[in-house]
């Protein structure tokens, strides 16, 4: 298991293939890899984004971002995961976070993946706060919403 | 006894305190940490609330040298 | 969308990242992509496996991946996908499968990925067959799991 | 008229055929198809079929020219 937070942009892609490499190249029992990466827009309710400050409480994310990990691996059968989350100056296409989880069955990557980021969506200490591009005012995105959407046809009612 | 108080984001900006410690003896529940720290503002419903590093409710008891920190809703990830 | 069979090794995190760079490096709208990445394991059923030839239906094949990935975007807004699965001659530690979805938002990417690697594992015409290691003895896999398992402390019961 | 029939996978192996053409006029369904192919063989349960491409029940009607298959269930992904 691996968490951290970084002030450096990072390739997602590489960050995920080398852990899997280095990490796993010796147990081929790894069947499935569910990967999730949350990339920064550069609109956000309609209004154009210049840039981000990512604010977050040191030490007690770290905490929660370890906790809500061991709560995975209590509930689903893992073999390893990884996850990285940005803080500080972020920019439009900037990965914030990766979470990547292997797994032997496919049910057990996915849902743990997607437990994982609705976890730290309502509960890690991150705070965003924006730069509008137009007016270069800021301003704190107030909530996350929910990943648990419904369908686009139901949605559309 | 001694409590520090942390605030992060909106909510540090609003206040304008980072970080500050209070020396009281009547304190029992973070509470009261809130209403010694901020008189005349009620401790808002949404604001989270953590004491060293892990979440607690408003009426959790502190002791002495505990850290409690105050924040908006998170909006990571 | 992008929906390919192929013969030859690839690696799905240089595919997912060279993807993401040459089709949506102007789109900075898709907040959320989601992989899903299938390997071959060494072992299937307690028994070592040396090799596996995946043999499927020329054209029909095709078809039903683009069938599945039509659904998909029916049912949840969808920037982009990325379907990759290989025919032939595969050995263990090999990709297999990977789907990739980007979306504006993460419910879409999370739910739109799933539903493809489903929909692909039980109605795609692929067939595996696998050589045993010890007796290279072939035998060819009887049947898909449900990938929606139980959690860990239920299937425990 | 004409049916084009294929097999696949451990069908094909048991069946010793992948593909084959069969002629005649009274073929009105899948079912048909088969049993006209296999006589001494019933159609098995698990089979899954394709015409021409897209998945169809037994009893669904073929017509001249039609590509007919048979197979096991898919182990793909």
């Amino acid at each position: 298991m691996t968490i951290c937070l970084i002030e450096d942009r990072f390739d997602p892609w590489v960050e995920v293939s080398q852990h899997h490499q280095t990490r796993l190249r010796q147990q081929n029992h790894c069947g499935a890899t569910a990967v999730f990466v949350g990339t920064m827009r550069d609109f956000n309710e309609d209004t154009s984004v210049s840039s981000m400050f990512l604010e977050h409480y040191p030490n007690m994310t770290e905490n929660q971002l370890h906790i809500i990990v061991d709560q995975a691996c209590e509930q689903w059968q893992i073999e390893d995961i990884l996850l990285i989350h940005r803080v500080g100056y972020i920019y439009p296409s900037d990965a914030i976070v990766l979470v990547a989880t292997w797994a032997i069955h496919r049910g057990d990557a996915y849902d743990s993946n997607r437990f994982i980021m609705e976890q730290l969506k309502s509960s890690a200490p991150f705070w965003k706060k924006e730069t509008v591009a137009d007016s270069s005012s800021v301003r704190w995105v107030q909530r996350n919403t929910d990943g648990y959407t419904l369908k686009k046809t139901e949605t559309e009612l | 006894m001694a409590i520090t108080i942390r605030y992060f984001a909106s909510l540090r900006e609003q206040l304008g305190v980072e970080q500050l410690t209070i020396e009281a003896d009547h304190i029992k529940t973070v509470s009261d940490v809130w209403d010694q720290a901020n008189p005349d503002t009620p401790l808002p419903d949404h604001v989270l609330i953590a004491v060293n590093l892990n979440y607690a409710q408003a009426q959790a008891t502190v002791r002495d040298g505990d850290e409690v920190a105050f924040f908006p809703p998170v909006t990571g990830g």
